[in-house]
């Protein structure tokens, strides 16, 4: 692997990062109201507690200054506290990471797996009913909002058939007999929201593996591999699924790291206690540094994915390895 | 030689070509005869059904189910879901088009000067466009809206505003093979300007692709605004899709079983978002020879 | 279910529908806060379920003739949750830090309250300023000073494990959920079954409903209208619509041109506020938005205390565009140009920004309610909403027309007349309301330790207020709550018969609520 | 022997505007060891009569008719497991195009070696090492075995497909126009390779192309094709020096002899015919200098004129 | 040197190098960045109503070549005159220029824009280069050009799209909007290499007459020996950016004296030339233009090289009037 192409990666991602700083620092001075109300809120302030805050966030400083200053506390690891919870953001990040990676991890793998697998096939059977039924499924998945599948499956798992917990993620303030208990009791509380992150993922993974399959099997060396006298299934398995893979990498690697994002209407549907919910809350409360450092990391978060995603596919994709500078 | 060959002629026979070929596609053709249908709905639907948000019917109207008088039955305010249903499509069709639209000139320009001047300033807006393109969409849309406050325009220019970087993505790949193929070098071997070779050769160029991304770019916008609008930063003085489902949900419609307040805004949005995503597609396939079969 | 899961024998879990904030009760704002701190610290004197004030940490008290010097006797053998001993130093050490530190919700019970001292381990003395008429209401916790004097900076301190004297101990923590254990060692008798409680937050009213109905939890509180039909009809729950203090409102931009030059003019004219309070249709917002649960509003003061004043006759302004227009029409706001709108002598439309917050659907349902009323006697409006914050931040620099909120109250009822008063401008007086004689009322209130003196002097400036019409009072809207008749019994509303089951101010459900067996 | 033998072939595609004659009855056989070229102008069937013999027809395409015997055997009586084992090993092709032939993930030796695993049943290993020999025999170090497509150049590349159809021994090589696109120079090195590789494993070839002039120096036997139809068949000689079809005439005449004297060759008039719907009677005839009326309304049967020469054209009769 | 009098074109010690595109780091290396010499030292003349063909493998710079007389690549180092001046650099003048000296492309199904009408692909120079004509004048120019393409009549195919047309007609469209600055100079470049040989010579022809009858003067850059020779009146035999030999076409064909040109001639198919076992083939293939080499760029692939070639470069050498060649052994 050419060491050079992945330090100019990086540097690109970098540079993105550091757009999204600018933009972070940026936006949350924009955001309506004085900075300095929101963090005199509740206490009765007098003008010189006012012109004290200022000073003790660098508010007064040129913006430039609080930039570097903005930068300096977040190198440190310093994100502010939150107004709401009134502990350290990262405290609060920190606590809320775990439940959206989980929940998002296992739906993302499901949807990669079935996804694939119904765009193959439709690919391979392009044309016949098979396909059809597959690409309209996919494509009706695709066209779902997310919170309204998860509202129908509430209607149907929880309002009807009664046999699904309905939110969080755990019955709260229990104790297990064992871990094993502990992680069933998870296990149910994440079966909906599960079910509903996959099936919203699933169809535009298959659509994109279907049409990446498709035109790779419209190229020559497919024929070629043919022409050799190979099974329909080995030609797929070894010559064009490595070609379809790569494009898939990118949109996997781009969800993986919208992770935040993705979670939000599902986390807000279910109530399940992670970071999407937790920047909705930081929105709706106006939770200025909590909201700041969510959407810091979800940025940071994508475009690591970015990065990982370029430096897989040099890794699996030969033309690109060796097209040195 | 009798055949007549005017501009005009030759223009209407590639558009019957193209219709052919549409009507030849069945995932076209379904997904024109839906949008058709609901863009008719919001066109002559409120002559029809006549609707008011800000008018409430009484409380015995509260969510009465499909019945005589209400086709669809009553939502939580004793209003018309039909009514509401038929309102609605008007705002959601509106914001999906015009944030499209916007969404579609920000991206062309940027996609087409991006590819086509390469050097610094491909690399400048490639990585702002890498900026709006991994930057997680529905944070940033909330964010912006609740700066914004909110607004149908606001959301037609948030959406807008986020949405374009997956355009220019694809406009300035076209561009950058569009321009080596030839004939923009030869027009640069007469002399064009930069102007002119974007403005006469690029971008007819990129156009269809750019019509058939837009697209499902419209097919996001919808999801976009009904998304927004389901976690409350809809605009309260228009009815739409999105804020149908706002209320349904916050009142609790999906518990107490008024399925009738609840599905029909849902079956609507999946409906115009799977047509457009249908037509984004099958146009894909007609107008990008690459998936063509060989 | 309850597979895999220890016998830790009886749990209550509550749906509460607002995040607790915080357990430092100097920095904590949100009414569900209180309610945990409430458990797990004791202040001196607590409700009982009549509402009267009885002992608790505070044995007896007594006060001079004047009334300026009150002398509480501490119970002895009181130990907090760490094991410490609970002395007097303890209750002077609280009443002064929330004095210093000007604790949000308990700042106008410590107004007055000018020394204190410790005579011996179990008694405190206090002097206060003028006759104090709420001192028996106060509901401040007292914290340990062995902890809490070591503080940095108090106001921000996170207190994770809250260490108080109270009948429940704080035990976990987690994501949505706060868990408290009942006090063995409490001084005083805890007759109820309930050995946890559980607070668990939904933040969807309609999943809290559901999760009752499958039994998830035990109660609920801040459930919406929308669900009171479902929940009446279940056998197994228990639905209750809680009289709570408090009210919603829309308030005017009434601040003078001296204090702040935007808002709408036209608003500061009292026949326009008139007018609009004339469209607005209250009873039927009551019950399409409110689904009932609420008392048709007037003034500050909730219905359910003697000092709540109902105007009446031709004081009182109930629904009535034809009127309301006639009072436009009189005043020479006219529609000139025939678009429905009236306009004012320059031209004006009477056309007024109102501002909701976008997930207070009941709010957002009545804003509309209102612009269809205002629409017949040619009013506009015009319906923004944002959300809670971004509202405040407007509230908060006078940068609007109108907006609907509402406030909670405590349980000393004319408590809530304060944000009426000229010292509150830009704090908590959001509207520039300025009245010199209402001022003096309030505060001469404070000091009538006669209750009917008080309740004449309440009423005159509830009078004034209501006049002036700078908030219309649209509803004193009901908490509420639900509770599983099937498996818990001897719970009561406090007030008897009308108030809440939770979220009352008192401690007494919790401590005595029973078990089905 | 005959190592080939197409009878009566007829492959047509199905479009949306219709059903596309691309080979419409066509026949010709080729002795093993020999070669056989097969020109015409572009889009004439050319690949699709290949594609037929190797049955590898896109999904569109059917062979509608007529009799395909290689090496005695009917290849379209074969059913689709019995097609797969004898692929590469009867006929193996070297496609248009080298460079999209070959997969770009794989590296080249793996995808020679593949094909020797999967027909000879060697190890992975003696397959890699096989691999490693035909690359010498075609002039390629045999240490780039490890390397990818993208790091080869072009004429490289087609060496490597030429390794590649070299892999199991094949009775029939068809080389689809395996030189366009390259250079005179190493067009020249690669006909010369496919040349003696042919000649020392005596392998029967199809040599495609539209380039007449490289046909003399490298087949035994040319077949000309017009329109979805051979029109003209023969030795080497006999179409260069005795074409008794005027397209035959006229398609040598488009190439400069630069031996010869120095004119503009004259070029035929017009274009090939579109094949959904090809005009009536001789196909040539509306290019056609000396086209008459029995041209325009008669097909033309295909005639012997004499040892292996074969024509379709009415003017022989006609001057008989 | 070699220079003709009545020059319409020429080019002195022309050089194109292109520096090959570095990563963002090598900004910061100390190592010099290699260096493409596409074109290393050209000198030629093109005269008035003159075919000049310029032959050579690909990658030998051909292009370039045709390109940097057409100011379309910046010349490292040499000069291009037109009409004895040297092309003016400023914008004016460039723009009078191409209005003289018009290009020809290899591929003619890329060479039009799929989404114009023939019509606006032929007039295009006109609006390029800001001549403003009544619709009338206009619309008869392009008819003209059309025409004398020999795409007749104009009126089928002014409203036509490219798509529509076969290759050779659309290289008649190329062409056409060539014509219609009525250009004194043209360079084409392999402008039949991707037709079918059936309608090469249509094209051929075409370019002949315009020859004959507009005193149109051509660089004809082809890989095509046999097609040089047809057309040019003389041809220059390219190698890895340099000339190897220049000379009139019958000189070159039938007494070529460079190896490389030898080594062309014994490859060329000869149609109708029935085998007699194999040809002399050069080994190897082109080397990269990225690599320096030392002495005759034809050294290591050059059978009859000896020690001299490798080390030191050999110059173009008139042997016999107009014929030069860059060899020792001549
Ligand atoms: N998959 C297909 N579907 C429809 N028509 C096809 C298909 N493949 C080939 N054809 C048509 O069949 C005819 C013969 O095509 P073929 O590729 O065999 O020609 P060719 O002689 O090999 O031409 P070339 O020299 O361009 O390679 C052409 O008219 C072509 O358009
Ligand atoms: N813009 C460029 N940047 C870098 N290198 C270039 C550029 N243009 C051409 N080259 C290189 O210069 C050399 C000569 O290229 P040129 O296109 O002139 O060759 P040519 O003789 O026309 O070849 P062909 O027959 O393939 O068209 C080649 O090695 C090519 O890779
Ligand atoms: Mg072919
Ligand atoms: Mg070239």
């Amino acid at each position: 692997m050419d060491k050079k192409r992945i330090a100019k990666k990086l540097v690109y991602a970098f540079i993105t990062i550091f757009f999204v700083l600018l933009f972070n620092f940026f936006l949350f001075r924009v955001l309506p109201g004085d900075i300095v109300s929101m963090l005199s809120r509740g206490g009765k302030a007098t003008p010189e507690m006012l012109a004290n805050i200022r000073k003790m966030y660098g508010l007064d400083l040129p913006w430039y200054q609080q930039f570097f200053v903005y930068l300096k506390n977040l190198s440190a690891g310093d994100l502010g506290v939150s107004f709401m919870y009134k502990k350290p953001v990262l405290d609060v990040i920190g606590a809320r990471i775990l439940p959206t990676v989980v929940l998002l991890g296992v739906a993302e793998i499901f949807a990669i797996l079935i996804g694939i697998v119904f765009g193959i096939v439709s690919a391979w059977k392009r044309g016949k009913a098979l396909d059809t039924g597959l690409l309209s499924t996919s494509l009706l998945l695709y066209s779902m909002p997310t919170f309204w599948l998860g509202m129908m499956l509430i209607l149907i798992f929880c309002v009807y058939l009664k046999v699904l917990p309905i939110s969080g993620m755990v019955t709260p303030g229990r104790l297990f007999v064992d871990q094993w208990a502990q992680l069933q009791d998870i296990l149910r509380h994440m079966i909906l929201p599960m079910i509903c992150l996959t099936l919203g993922m699933i169809g535009e993974y298959a659509i994109t593996m279907r049409s990446t399959v498709i035109d790779v099997l419209s190229e020559d060396y497919i024929t070629t591999a043919k022409a050799k006298g190979f099974s329909d299934g080995y030609v797929l398995r070894r010559h064009a699924m490595p070609n379809a893979m790569l494009p898939m990498i990118t949109l996997i690697a781009i969800n993986l790291g919208m992770i935040v994002g993705g979670a939000i209407q599902v986390e807000t549907v279910f109530s399940w206690p992670g970071l999407g919910s937790l920047m909705y809350n930081a929105l709706v409360n106006r939770d200025y540094p909590l909201l700041q450092g969510v959407f810091l990391l979800s940025t940071v978060a994508v475009v690591f994915a970015n990065f990982l995603s370029d430096i897989l596919y040099e890794m699996v994709d030969p033309r690109v390895r060796s097209m040195g500078g | 030689m009798a055949v007549n060959k005017t501009k005009a002629n030759l223009r209407r026979r590639r558009m019957r070509e193209f219709l052919d070929q549409v009507k030849a596609n069945k995932m076209a053709l379904t997904g024109t005869i839906v949008l058709a249908f609901f863009v008719l709905t919001a066109i002559i639907g409120p002559f029809f059904f006549p609707f008011d948000v800000m008018e409430f019917g009484n409380v015995e109207d509260i969510l009465q189910p499909p019945g005589p008088g209400h086709i669809l039955g009553t939502d939580d305010m004793g209003r018309d879901v039909l009514g509401y249903l038929i309102a609605g499509s008007r705002v959601s069709l509106l914001v999906g088009a015009l944030a499209t639209l916007l969404c579609m000139v920000i991206g062309t320009i940027i996609g087409i000067v991006a590819g086509y001047s390469g050097k610094a300033v491909d690399n400048i807006l490639m990585r702002i466009t890498d900026f709006f393109l991994v930057i997680p969409w529905l944070p940033l849309m909330m964010v912006l809206a609740a700066i914004l406050g909110t607004s149908i325009w606001n959301i037609i220019l948030v959406i807008g505003v986020t949405s374009w970087a997956g355009t220019a993505r694809v406009v300035r790949a076209q561009t950058l093979s569009v321009r080596e193929r030839q004939f923009v070098e030869r027009t640069v071997s007469i002399g064009a300007g930069s102007g002119h070779i974007m403005l006469y050769h690029i971008l007819p160029n990129v156009f269809p692709l750019v019509f058939a991304s837009t697209i499902l770019v419209a097919a996001a916008a919808i999801t976009s605004e009904t998304t927004l609008s389901f976690l409350g930063m809809g605009d309260p003085a228009h009815a739409s899709w999105g804020m149908m489902l706002h209320y349904a949900f916050e009142t609790g419609a999906t518990s107490t079983g008024a399925w009738w307040y609840f599905l029909p805004p849902g079956i609507c949005v999946v409906a115009v978002v799977l047509a457009f995503t249908l037509m984004g597609y099958a146009f894909d396939e007609i107008l990008n020879p690459k998936l063509k079969e060989r | 279910g309850s597979g895999g899961m220890v016998d830790e024998g009886h749990t209550f879990t509550i749906a509460i529908s607002q995040e607790v904030d915080t357990l430092n009760p100097l920095s904590a704002w949100m009414s569900v806060s209180d309610e945990v701190l409430m458990l797990v610290y004791d202040p001196l004197v607590r409700y009982d379920e009549q509402h009267n004030s009885v002992p608790c940490l505070a044995e007896s008290w007594e006060v001079s003739d004047d009334y300026l010097t009150w002398t509480f006797h501490l119970a002895e053998g009181v130990t907090w949750h760490d094991g410490e001993p609970f002395t007097s130093h303890d209750v002077k050490f609280s009443y002064e830090l929330f004095v210093e530190e000007d604790a949000y919700m308990y700042s106008s019970y410590m107004d007055g309250i000018s020394d204190i001292s410790c005579p011996d381990d179990y008694t405190v003395v206090m002097q206060t300023e003028y006759t104090k008429a709420n001192m028996l209401m106060n509901p401040s916790p007292v914290v340990p000073r062995h902890i809490w004097e070591e503080l940095d900076d108090p106001y921000e301190y996170g207190n994770d494990h809250p260490i108080g004297t109270g009948p429940f101990e704080f035990t976990s923590e987690g994501e949505g959920f706060i868990k408290l254990s009942k006090n063995e060692n409490y001084f005083m008798d805890i007759p109820g079954d309930i050995e946890h409680i559980v607070f668990v937050l939904y933040e969807n009213a309609d999943t809290a409903a559901q999760a009752l109905l499958l039994g998830e939890i035990d109660g609920a509180t801040g459930l919406t209208a929308a669900q009171i039909e479902q929940m009446q009809k279940a056998e197994n729950v228990d639905l209750v619509l809680a009289d709570v203090p408090g009210f919603s409102y829309v308030a005017f931009n009434t601040w003078p041109e001296s204090e702040y030059e935007g808002g709408n003019p036209l608003l500061r004219e009292k026949v326009i506020r008139h007018a609009i309070e004339y469209c607005m249709d209250k009873e039927k917002i009551a019950s399409m938005a409110y689904g009932d649960a609420g008392d048709i509003g007037t003034t500050l003061v909730n219905p359910s205390t003697d000092y709540h004043y109902a105007p009446t006759g031709d004081e009182l302004r109930s629904y009535d565009p034809d009127k309301a227009a006639a009072l436009l029409e009189a005043a020479g706001y006219r529609d000139t140009d025939g678009d429905g709108i009236r306009e004012a002598a320059d031209g004006t439309k009477l056309s007024f920004e109102l501002i909701t917050i976008a997930d207070n659907t009941p709010e957002v349902k009545t804003a509309q309610m209102m612009a269809a009323g205002c629409k017949l006697a040619g009013i506009e409006l015009r319906l923004v909403t944002m959300d809670s914050g971004a509202l405040g931040d407007l509230v908060y620099v006078g940068d609007y027309e109108m907006f609907i909120w509402g406030w909670g109250a405590d349980s000393d009822p004319p408590a809530i007349m304060r944000i009426f008063i000229t010292d509150e401008w830009w704090n908590l007086n959001e509207t520039g309301f300025s009245d010199a004689r209402y001022d003096e009322l309030y505060f001469l209130q404070q000091t009538l330790m006669d209750e009917d003196a008080r309740i004449a002097a309440v009423h005159e400036a509830l009078k004034i207020a209501y006049d002036n019409a700078h908030y219309i009072i649209y509803i004193y809207d009901n908490d509420i709550q639900a509770i599983r008749s099937d498996k818990w019994t001897n719970y009561r509303q406090i007030p008897e018969g009308e108030g809440g089951i939770y979220m009352n101010g008192s401690a007494w459900n919790y401590m005595n609520i029973k078990a089905v067996e | 022997m005959n190592l080939l033998e197409v009878r009566n072939l007829k492959t047509y595609f199905s479009t949306t505007k219709g059903m596309l004659k691309a080979v419409d009855d066509v026949s010709f056989r080729l002795e093993s060891g020999q070669a056989l070229g097969l020109v015409g102008e572009s889009g004439c069937g050319k690949t699709t009569s290949a594609l037929s013999i190797a049955r590898l027809l896109p999904k569109e395409g059917r062979i509608e008719g007529g009799e395909i015997f290689l090496d005695g055997h009917d290849v379209l009586l074969d059913s689709e497991s019995e097609l797969r084992k004898r692929r590469w090993r009867d006929v193996s092709i070297i496609f248009q195009g080298a460079m999209n032939a070959l997969n770009p993930v794989l590296t080249v030796g793996e995808q020679i070696a593949e094909a020797i695993v999967l027909h000879e049943r060697l190890s992975k290993e003696e397959a890699l090492k096989k691999s490693q020999e035909l690359l010498d025999l075609v002039e390629i170090p045999r240490e780039r075995y490890k390397r990818y497509p993208h790091e080869f150049s072009g004429g490289m590349k087609q060496r490597a497909m030429i390794a590649m159809a070299l892999a199991c021994d094949p009775k029939l090589i068809i080389g689809d126009e395996p030189t366009t696109a390259l250079d005179v120079m190493i067009q020249a090195q690669i006909l010369n390779l496919l040349e003696r590789l042919r000649r020392e494993r005596s392998m029967g070839m199809i040599l495609i192309t539209h380039d007449l002039s490289i046909l003399g120096e490298t087949c035994d036997h040319i077949a000309v094709m017009y329109a979805g139809k051979i029109v003209e068949t023969g030795t080497v000689t006999d179409i260069f020096e005795h074409a008794r079809h005027p397209y035959t005439d006229r398609l040598i005449r488009c190439f400069p002899n630069i031996h010869g004297k120095k004119a503009i060759p004259e070029g035929i008039e017009g274009y090939p015919p579109n094949l959904l719907d090809p005009p009536a009677g001789c196909r040539f005839h509306p290019r056609c200098e000396y086209a008459f009326d029995r041209c325009r309304v008669e097909e033309p049967v295909t005639r012997h004129v004499g040892g292996e020469h074969t024509v379709a054209c009415h003017l022989v009769e006609e001057t008989r | 040197m070699n220079q003709q009098k009545d020059a319409i074109v020429s080019v002195e010690d022309l050089r194109v190098h292109f520096e090959v595109r570095q990563g963002f780091f090598s900004a910061f290396s100390k190592k010099e960045p290699p260096v493409v010499r596409a074109v290393d030292g050209v000198t030629l003349s093109v005269g008035r109503g003159e075919i000049l063909s310029l032959v050579g493998e690909s990658g030998s710079g051909k292009t370039t070549v045709g390109k940097a007389i057409l100011q379309l690549v910046p010349p490292t180092t040499g000069t291009v005159s037109f009409d004895g001046a040297p092309v003016p650099q400023d914008r004016q003048g460039l723009h009078a220029f191409r209005q003289c000296a018009q290009m020809i492309f290899q591929d003619p199904y890329q060479s039009l824009n799929p989404r114009h009408y023939i019509s606006d692909i032929v007039a295009e120079p006109l609006d390029v280069a800001g001549i403003d004509l009544s619709a009338d004048v206009r619309d008869a120019r392009v008819r003209e050009a059309l025409e004398q393409a020999g795409l007749t009549p104009a009126d089928d195919y002014l409203y036509r799209y490219p798509y529509e047309l076969s290759g050779g007609q659309r290289q008649r469209v190329v062409i056409a909007g060539a014509l219609i600055l009525k250009p004194k100079f043209i360079v084409a470049d392999e402008p039949v290499s991707m037709l079918d040989a059936s309608i090469r010579t249509g094209i051929l022809k075409l370019m002949l007459r315009l020859r004959d009858e507009q005193d149109i003067a051509y660089l004809f850059i082809t890989h095509d020996l046999s097609l040089a020779w047809l057309i040019s009146d003389r041809i220059a035999i390219m190698y890895l950016g340099k000339i190897m030999e220049i000379g009139a076409a019958e000189e070159i064909i039938k007494r070529g004296l460079h190896p490389y040109t030898q080594a062309l001639m014994a490859v060329m198919p000869v149609p109708g030339q029935v085998r007699e076992g194999g040809r002399t083939v050069l080994e190897g293939e082109t080397p990269n233009a990225a690599i320096r080499i030392e002495g005759c760029k034809f050294s290591g692939r050059c059978p009859r090289a000896f020690d001299r070639c490798r080390k030191e470069e050999p110059e173009l050498v008139e042997v016999a009037p107009g014929h030069s060649v860059a060899c020792f052994l001549v």
